[in-house]
């Protein structure tokens, strides 16, 4: 009996593809003992869920372990039968997955699924299955426990399904519970009760933890030791304060670099070497700049629900201003109707002093005023017709919007824009799922500035993306702003890039505003509750917020 | 364009099927473009002498009652038959397109309407519908043509209506109009060109309907008129024999019209593999 | 489900449920297969009276074992089978007929002990309702009457207990024979009238699915277009011997398919199914499970129809050409395979019989028919139409065929039309098709009979719309003729403007082909085409 | 509670929607069946002596001599009063002869959908769990060769086959053999109905009666069901919530039919209609062939015939059939999905 809970020896994991076999974990080893947390961070395709799933031997059909081994108390998972397999499952190690409403069977009643976990590792009867279940749900903090028993994963929120997933990992009483992406895409509120009860309870059980995540502020915040991957490998392992602290590897750097923080700059976020590819700046001129966009008690229902409410505020030529708020709040329909994409309920929108709100958005089209605003979307995969090549895509206002315009004006054109958005002319014939994520996001920003707009309205441009693609974004957006006099009308949840990207900051909720006002002021004096609590909940890797935490993980 | 090909090929490769499907389909194009070259006997010409052979050297799939020579015959019907089925399916994917589309898109009391139309039509039973207008318009091929191109339309309204209903929302869409692109434009430019692999497989497996539902017509006397050569009344006629033993009447038609449809929902499954996004990488 | 049962046991139906269960446990309700009749028929059986309008061709055999009619023709040996005899009338409801010496009045006697499947005696009074139903009621009837001059409530008079008379105001050929036929039945007039209403005084509602007869057989239960089940009426005495049918029940069952239904009969799960397809014959006679009864129909025809009151075809040479340039021997062999009696070919200049329905000189010679059609001023040929029914299509898909193949050696483009039977019959009425396929029977053999459905008049039958002014004139006067000599001498006119004109080319007599099982015997053709159960038995 | 609640309202609401669509189907097929060349009364005054005034009298009898508009209105309110008009050809009310033969339809139809759920759940369940496999080619293949044979080829071929040759099966002509007493009218459905009485003699007679037209039936559907299946199962077994399932340890079983299945049952459930009412409407042939008293044989004859009441009663039925499938649907997928909101 090793007193390692789990022991990962050169674990080497491959996908047969069409294209021959892809090597997705390449050599890694790691061990945890009782009660330990291990986070394991990396960007997309770094191959930290392989690593998850080849430990639960959950990999799908085209996935193998080629070689290595996975011990669990010296026992070789590798040996076990499949049904010994599946007994461990739930009774030893256990997962939390990304994404918790699709996670839970959307037909089954919640408290049924737990009882489901309970029935498949002992014989209990059904008044005793469903005494354990309400009892679980307790333990995850959850108060009404008959009412959600039976209640539907559609029928609960976000927040309250990843507990109902926490309860269903716990419930056999599991040594190890790995959690992967746990609260990617909950808002950061939630996020911060979800791994706050997540943490106390296995700190409760003396569970071990693997934290799978992207964001190095989670891991930070709730682990004691941290494994950096890339590409398969695990570049770098350590406790949290030696890897943050003192990062020796370079990729470590440059993931830590690119992280936004609390007090970090855009130019922080790349490293010296690759911010040379931009233009210098030019210096940047905002006071006394013409007013260009004033919205005046905007109102939006939607069949009676009201998701933006008598929302007012100005953009000045070349200014940034950032819209911040959780889902829900609105901002991204205030988006659509600035970019007269969407038609307003009520109130006034003048551009140049022109009121654009009054024409209807179906015929705003052929407005001359349409050159003129454009707008960068959230998603770079779904913003760009999959028929169209890179090229296509850009020309594509410049057809429309610019007619008449001679072949090789478009070309020219076509080529500029790519070649300031750092775009290669090569790509240009590439259709979008030829390209990486970081590709198509310079894509859709190419698309938005071929008109030369003046107000670029940029609806969450990195919330796809990976870190370091977002840093470069970032990066690449605040230029285009300070050479070409743009103006941003900026929208983010992402309280850490609107601060280092925008002049001034409107903060949402519910479709109202709580708050507003130049950024350094919102984020260092927050005035409302609100703010306070956004911003407390954002995690951060630097340890000056590592000290702010309230309850502290026992190591 | 190239990696298109190679998917292609990857697609047929893992699943042969669609390969000998495909073939298949080759095979009838050439026989339906160069049939008047490739028959041995006139396909129409009778000798009463000669009727109810089995099938020989001379006359390879037999011949029928008035001593036609049947292979000579099915391969005949392979021009009319396809043609049947191709503009069938052309009429009803480009009409349903179009009126699905435009109303997927527009959503709204057009999307209300045309939603209600459609529910008319598909509470009808089709294939009554189609033999009802095939009665009123008369047997002639352009009117059975009509006919099965009119049941289906209500499929193809619906299918292209959830398709584009599904993307209306996306950001490409979104962008098209951020790059002042009309309604119309945006649906027939880049909604209807994203939606057409989608479409492709509900038209391939259309096309073996159409001719099932053509020889289910001429079967019950409401379809093509003989003497034309065409598989389902080659089928009807012969079934009046599979009694009296003369089993290459119906046999060999019968085949004819079972391996076309077949090759038709073969590739259209294979279609579904190869337009399949999941499956691409 | 028990629920529901007990649901519906409370309710008012319980008591006819009851009813049903005891009835469904008898042992009698499945009678043996030895006394029962089996027969498989394609179509559907709309109503229990004959002259109902909309009654199905199907439907006038049945009422012929259900109803007995004054009259009945006899059947006398075929080559093959039975054949029924128009020359030999015998009473069936009536026991004698006295027929007066100037031919105008005739006594029926009713038969003594005669009743009404309901037991009642059959009256002279019902008899007397009957036929003046017959001339009022709006029926198939009235105009069946018409032919025999019987026209009017007041040519029928009860003359005494169970005599009756009917006066005519001229002699007519047709005058008895017309009462032999289907259309006319003999009701029981107590039934029916207790089923009359005011806006229905003869009942026609309710006797179209209730019978009120007293013959053969009287009906079990009748599933319009599925099945209809007789049982035998064992108080029956008016055939021909007074002896009863020997089949107990006879099971009348509708399966479309034409095959299905020959090997019905050929499994010996039926007994009997008519008009087999000619295809079917030869493979059923080579297996001989079942026996095929190829006899020739003789009071029917098929042929090729024209339109002559419209371009082409009303250019007899056109009509001559066509006739000239049919491949009969052909069509004979590939559409209904030999099986049948030619009624092309012959070679008179002069018809040899007196009839009607005789083989006609009309011969394929090509060079004949473009000479013809020059001679129209045809020669470069003409685009037209062949249209048949898609009832017929099994005879006609191969005909048509060969007709398109054949005229065009003369240049003529043939178009081939097949159409549902409603939308055929419309514009066959209409005068709106061309050059079409034909049939028809006449239930009648008399030749004025047969050229006054078919080569005169406005009505249906007359499908060429000929419209010979001689014609009305001879029927006329044959009708009335009572000299043999002189009727013969008339018909041989109306045979010779027929050849001149060629309306319609005669192609054949069909075969009835009649499929039975090896076991039963006595099958008889009759005019009408459908099975009469009283003739058979099992060996 | 709340699920029934949510789906009684939801069905009320459906029921109405439903209406233009009815009132649509009756307008559009009078005005089809009218413009229908053939003259009803010309066909049916077929009698050898008949001539233009039997015909006129036949029209006037049907009341063809009005104007159509005058006709539709009529129409309209026979339909609304239940009157479905009269059938020429079987002398019969419409409404009476459908009734009749509804059940006969229905018994066929569902049959033939049992048969082809019982099949073509497991065939496409076992392709979904080895995607790729012989056994997923297999069950394709099979699949397209059930759809792509005509039904009307398909019932000649298992006819000569199972009757004509091997003299297995009981001889087409219908729902009850030529010899058997039909059982008291209790639902219609024989096999009901001889169950209720405990007739099982004629019980297992009415089986095997049943068996052929149904198989034809059901080859042709099977394609449609078991892709269906296969590619919702594919879909619910590549689900994030089959692999918690799987990492609570869940066995293999449950982890299948009682997460996957049940879950890939929803998209099924709703073909499962669109090919019953398919099925109702598109068994012309297999009732024409087999003999089988249906409404669909029967329509067919009157629409050859050009008798107009019985094709619109039948297209009426049908589309009533069509409404009442897709509210049971509904009612199934509420009570299968409690995501189904109130809309």
């Amino acid at each position: 009996m090793s007193e390692h809970l789990i022991s990962v020896t050169d674990l080497h994991v491959g996908f047969s593809t069409r294209r021959g076999a892809v090597k997705a974990v390449r050599g890694i080893s790691f061990e945890l003992v009782p009660g330990a947390t291990l986070g394991v961070v990396g960007e997309s395709g770094s191959g930290k869920s392989v690593t998850a799933y080849a430990i639960t031997r959950l990999l799908d059909r085209a996935g193998e372990i080629t070689s290595g081994q996975v011990s669990y108390f010296g026992r070789n998972l590798g040996s076990l039968t499949e049904a010994e397999m599946r007994r461990l499952r739930g009774s030893a190690i256990s997962m939390i997955f990304q994404n918790p409403r699709a996670a839970l069977n959307p037909i089954r009643c919640v408290g049924q699924q737990i009882a489901d976990a309970l029935n498949a590792h002992g014989r209990l009867t059904r008044a005793e299955q469903r005494e354990r279940t309400l009892q679980l749900l307790r333990d995850v903090m959850l108060t009404d426990v008959e009412r959600i028993f039976r209640s539907y994963p559609h029928e609960l929120s976000g927040g309250m399904c990843q507990r109902i997933m926490i309860a269903l990992a716990i419930a056999c009483e599991p040594k190890l519970l790995i959690a992967d992406e746990a609260t990617t895409g909950l808002d950061v509120t939630t996020q911060k009760v979800v791994m706050d009860l997540l943490s106390s309870l296995v700190a409760e059980r003396g569970m071990g933890l693997i934290l799978i995540t992207h964001d190095l502020g989670l891991a930070a915040r709730y682990c004691g030791e941290i494994a950096v991957m890339r590409e398969g490998q695990i570049v770098e392992k350590g406790a949290v304060d030696t890897i943050f602290g003192h990062p020796r590897h370079e990729y470590t750097k440059r993931l830590i670099a690119a992280s936004p923080t609390a007090d970090s700059t855009i130019e922080d976020l790349v490293p010296e070497g690759e911010a040379e590819r931009f233009a210098a700046p030019a210096p940047m001129k905002v006071s006394g700049a013409p007013l260009l966009l004033e919205v005046r008690n905007l109102s939006k229902n939607f069949s009676g629900f009201a998701a933006v409410s008598d929302v007012s505020f100005t953009l000045a030529a070349g200014e940034s201003l950032g819209l911040v708020g959780e889902s829900g709040s609105g901002k991204s329909t205030i988006s659509r109707i600035v970019t007269r994409l969407l038609d307003k309920t009520a109130g006034e929108i003048s551009f140049k002093g022109e009121s654009i709100g009054e024409v209807p958005a179906t015929r705003f089209n052929s407005h001359r005023a349409r050159r003129d605003i454009q707008i960068v979307f959230q998603d770079p995969h779904e913003s760009l017709n999959p028929r169209y090549t890179a090229f296509d895509s850009i020309a594509h206002p410049l057809r429309t919007l610019e007619k008449s315009l001679p072949r090789e004006e478009l070309n020219r054109r076509v080529r500029e824009c790519a070649d300031r958005v750092g775009f290669p002319a090569e790509l240009l014939t590439r259709f979008p799922h030829q390209l990486s994520g970081g590709q198509k996001a310079r894509i859709g920003i190419a698309r938005a500035i071929a008109t030369r707009p003046s107000l670029l309205v940029l609806d969450e441009p990195t919330a796809a993306l990976d870190v370091s693609v977002q840093a470069i974004v970032l990066r690449l957006l605040d230029n285009l702003r300070k050479e070409g006099g743009l103006a941003f009308l900026f929208v983010s949840h992402d309280l850490n890039v609107v601060r280092m990207l925008c002049d001034r900051v409107v903060v949402l909720q519910a479709g109202k505003v709580v708050e507003a006002g130049r950024a350094a002021d919102v984020f260092m004096k927050p005035t409302s509750e609100y703010t306070r609590t956004l911003l407390q909940a954002v995690p951060s890797f630097s340890f000056r917020a590592r000290a702010k935490v309230e309850s502290p993980v026992e190591i | 364009m190239s990696a298109t090909v190679q998917h292609v090929v990857w697609t047929i490769r893992a699943n042969p099927v669609t390969g000998v499907a495909a073939a298949g389909l080759a095979v009838l194009l050439v026989l339906a473009v160069f049939g008047p070259w490739l028959q041995p006997h006139d396909p129409l010409a009778s000798n009463v002498s000669m009727a109810l052979l089995p099938p020989s050297s001379q006359y390879w799939a037999g011949t029928d009652q008035l001593g036609r020579d049947i292979f000579s015959r099915l391969i005949a019907a392979t021009r009319l038959d396809l043609a049947i089925a191709a503009s069938a399916v052309s009429l009803s994917f480009l009409a349903g397109t179009f009126i699905g589309s435009i109303a997927g898109y527009m959503g709204g009391r057009l999307d209300r309407v045309v939603g209600s139309v459609v529910d008319v039509l598909m509470a009808f039973p089709l294939f009554v519908m189609a033999m009802a207008l095939v009665a009123v318009l008369g047997n002639r091929v352009e009117n059975i043509i009509l006919a099965t191109a009119f049941i289906n339309l209500p499929f193809y309204i619906r299918f292209s209506r959830a398709e584009v209903n599904a993307r209306r929302g996306l950001g490409w869409v979104e962008a098209a109009r951020a790059c002042g692109d009309s309604h119309l434009k945006i649906v027939l430019c880049s909604l209807v060109p994203n939606i057409l692999p989608a479409m492709a497989i509900q038209v391939s497996l259309n096309l073996g309907w159409a001719i099932l539902n053509a020889a289910g017509l001429s079967f019950l006397g409401l379809g093509i008129t003989a003497p034309t050569a065409e598989w389902g009344i080659m089928v009807a006629e012969g079934a009046r024999f599979i009694l009296s033993g003369h089993w290459w009447l119906v046999a060999f038609p019968g085949a004819a019209l079972m391996l076309t449809v077949l090759c038709f929902n073969l590739l259209g499954d294979g279609l579904r593999d190869i337009l399949d996004p999941r499956m691409r990488t | 489900m028990r629920l529901h049962r007990r649901d519906y046991l409370r309710g008012a139906g319980g008591a006819a449920l009851s009813a049903l269960m005891a009835k469904h446990s008898n042992p009698a309700a499945a009678q043996s297969r030895a006394n029962t009749l089996r027969h498989i028929t394609g179509a559907t059986i709309s109503s229990l009276d004959p002259t109902f309008q909309g009654a199905t061709r199907e439907s006038l055999p049945l009422s012929v074992n259900i109803y007995d009619r004054l009259v009945s023709m006899g059947r006398r040996q075929g080559p093959h089978g039975f054949i029924f005899d128009a020359d030999n009338l015998r009473g069936e409801l009536a026991e004698r007929i006295d027929r007066s010496s100037d031919g105008l009045t005739f006594t029926f006697h009713i038969r003594e002990g005669a009743t009404w499947h309901d037991g009642s005696p059959v009256e002279v009074q019902d008899i007397k309702w009957s036929l003046d139903r017959a001339v009022t009621a709006r029926s198939f009837a009235k105009a069946q009457m018409a032919i025999g001059s019987q026209t009017s409530t007041d040519q029928f008079t009860v003359v005494g207990d169970r005599q009756l008379q009917i006066k005519l105001d001229r002699p007519n050929r047709l005058a008895l024979l017309t009462l032999s036929v289907p259309f006319l039945p003999m009701f029981n007039s107590k039934l029916a009238q207790r089923h009359a209403g005011s806006d229905d005084p003869w009942a026609i509602n309710w006797l179209k699915d209730n019978a009120a007869g007293g013959g053969a057989y009287s009906v079990e239960s009748n599933r319009p277009g599925q099945q209809v089940v007789l049982r035998r009426n064992d108080r029956w005495k008016n055939g021909p011997d007074g002896a009863l049918p020997f089949f107990q029940r006879i099971i009348i069952q509708t399966v479309p398919d034409v095959s299905a239904r020959v090997s019905l009969v050929e499994r010996g799960d039926a007994d009997l199914t008519l008009d087999a397809a000619a295809s079917d014959i030869p493979g059923i006679e080579q297996r001989g499970r079942a026996r095929v009864l190829p006899i020739t129909q003789t009071n029917a025809f098929q042929c090729v129809s024209f339109n002559v009151r419209t371009a082409p075809f009303d250019d007899v040479r056109v009509r001559k050409a066509v006739a000239a340039a049919l491949p009969y021997d052909d069509m004979f062999t590939a559409a209904i395979f030999g099986r049948g009696q030619p009624l092309y070919g012959a070679t008179w200049s002069e018809p040899p019989s007196p009839s009607v329905f005789q083989p006609m000189p009309n011969r394929t010679d090509l060079e004949k028919a473009r000479e013809l059609l020059r001679e129209a001023g045809r020669g470069g040929g003409f685009r037209t139409t062949f249209s048949y029914p898609s009832s017929a299509s099994a005879t006609v898909d191969p005909m048509a065929a060969l007709i398109k193949e054949s005229l065009a050696r003369l240049n003529i483009d043939v178009t081939v039309q097949k159409m549902p039977d409603a939308q055929f019959t419309t514009m066959l009425v209409e005068r709106r098709l061309a050059m079409f396929f034909d049939f028809g029977t006449s239930w009648l053999t008399p030749s004025d009979y047969i050229a006054s459905n078919f080569y005169s008049g406005p009505g249906r039958w007359n499908s060429s719309g000929w419209n010979n002014p001689e014609m009305p004139g001879l029927i006329e006067q044959a009708r009335y003729e009572t000299r043999q000599d002189a009727y013969d001498d008339t018909v041989m006119r109306m045979v010779r403007h027929i050849r001149d004109e060629v309306p319609v080319v005669l192609l054949w007599h069909p075969s009835h082909d009649a499929v039975v099982g090896r076991d039963i015997e006595g099958y008889t053709y009759w005019f009408h085409r459908g099975a009469d159960y009283r003739d058979l038995r099992r060996a | 509670m709340r699920g029934i609640v949510r789906v009684s309202s939801r069905i009320a609401h459906r029921l109405l929607a439903s209406l233009p669509a009815l009132v649509g189907v009756l307008v559009f097929t009078f005005l089809l069946m009218r413009v229908l060349p053939g003259d009803p009364a010309v066909f049916f005054a077929s009698s050898p002596t008949a001539g233009p005034e039997e015909i006129q009298q036949i029209r006037v009898s049907m009341g063809l001599d009005r104007s159509i508009p005058e006709q539709l209105v009529l129409y309209l309110r026979d339909v609304l009063t239940g009157n479905l008009g009269r059938s020429m050809s079987t002398g019969q009310p419409v409404a009476t002869d459908l009734a009749q033969r509804l059940p006969a339809s229905l018994e066929l139809t569902l049959a033939a959908l049992v048969l082809a759920l019982a099949c073509a759940i497991p065939l496409g369940v076992m392709a979904a769990l080895r995607p790729g496999s012989a056994v997923d080619h297999g069950v394709r293949l099979l699949c397209s060769i059930g759809v792509c044979a005509p039904t009307f080829v398909c019932g000649l071929v298992l006819i000569y086959v199972f009757y004509v040759v091997l003299g297995i099966a009981p001889d087409p002509t219908g729902r009850i053999g030529a010899f058997d007493a039909p059982p008291p009218d209790i639902t219609g459905l024989l096999l009901v109905d001889y169950a209720l009485v405990g007739d099982f003699e004629s019980w297992l007679s009415a089986v095997s009666q049943l068996i052929l037209p149904a198989v034809t039936m059901a080859l042709f559907v099977l394609a449609p069901l078991a892709r269906m299946t296969r590619a919702s199962m594919l879909i619910a077994l590549g689900s994030d919530f089959i692999r918690t399932a799987r990492s609570v340890g869940l066995p293999p079983f449950k982890v299948i039919v009682g997460y996957g299945l049940r879950n890939a049952l929803l998209p099924i459930i709703t073909i499962t209609g669109v090919v019953f009412s398919t099925m109702l409407g598109a068994n012309v042939l297999v009732e024409k062939v087999f003999a089988w008293p249906g409404v669909g044989s029967y329509a067919l004859d009157a629409l050859v015939s050009s008798d107009y009441a019985p094709v619109q009663g039948f297209v009426l039925l049908m589309a009533m059939i069509f409404v009442v499938v897709n509210l049971t649907i509904d009612t199934l997928y509420g009570f299968a999905d409690p995501r189904v909101s109130l809309r």
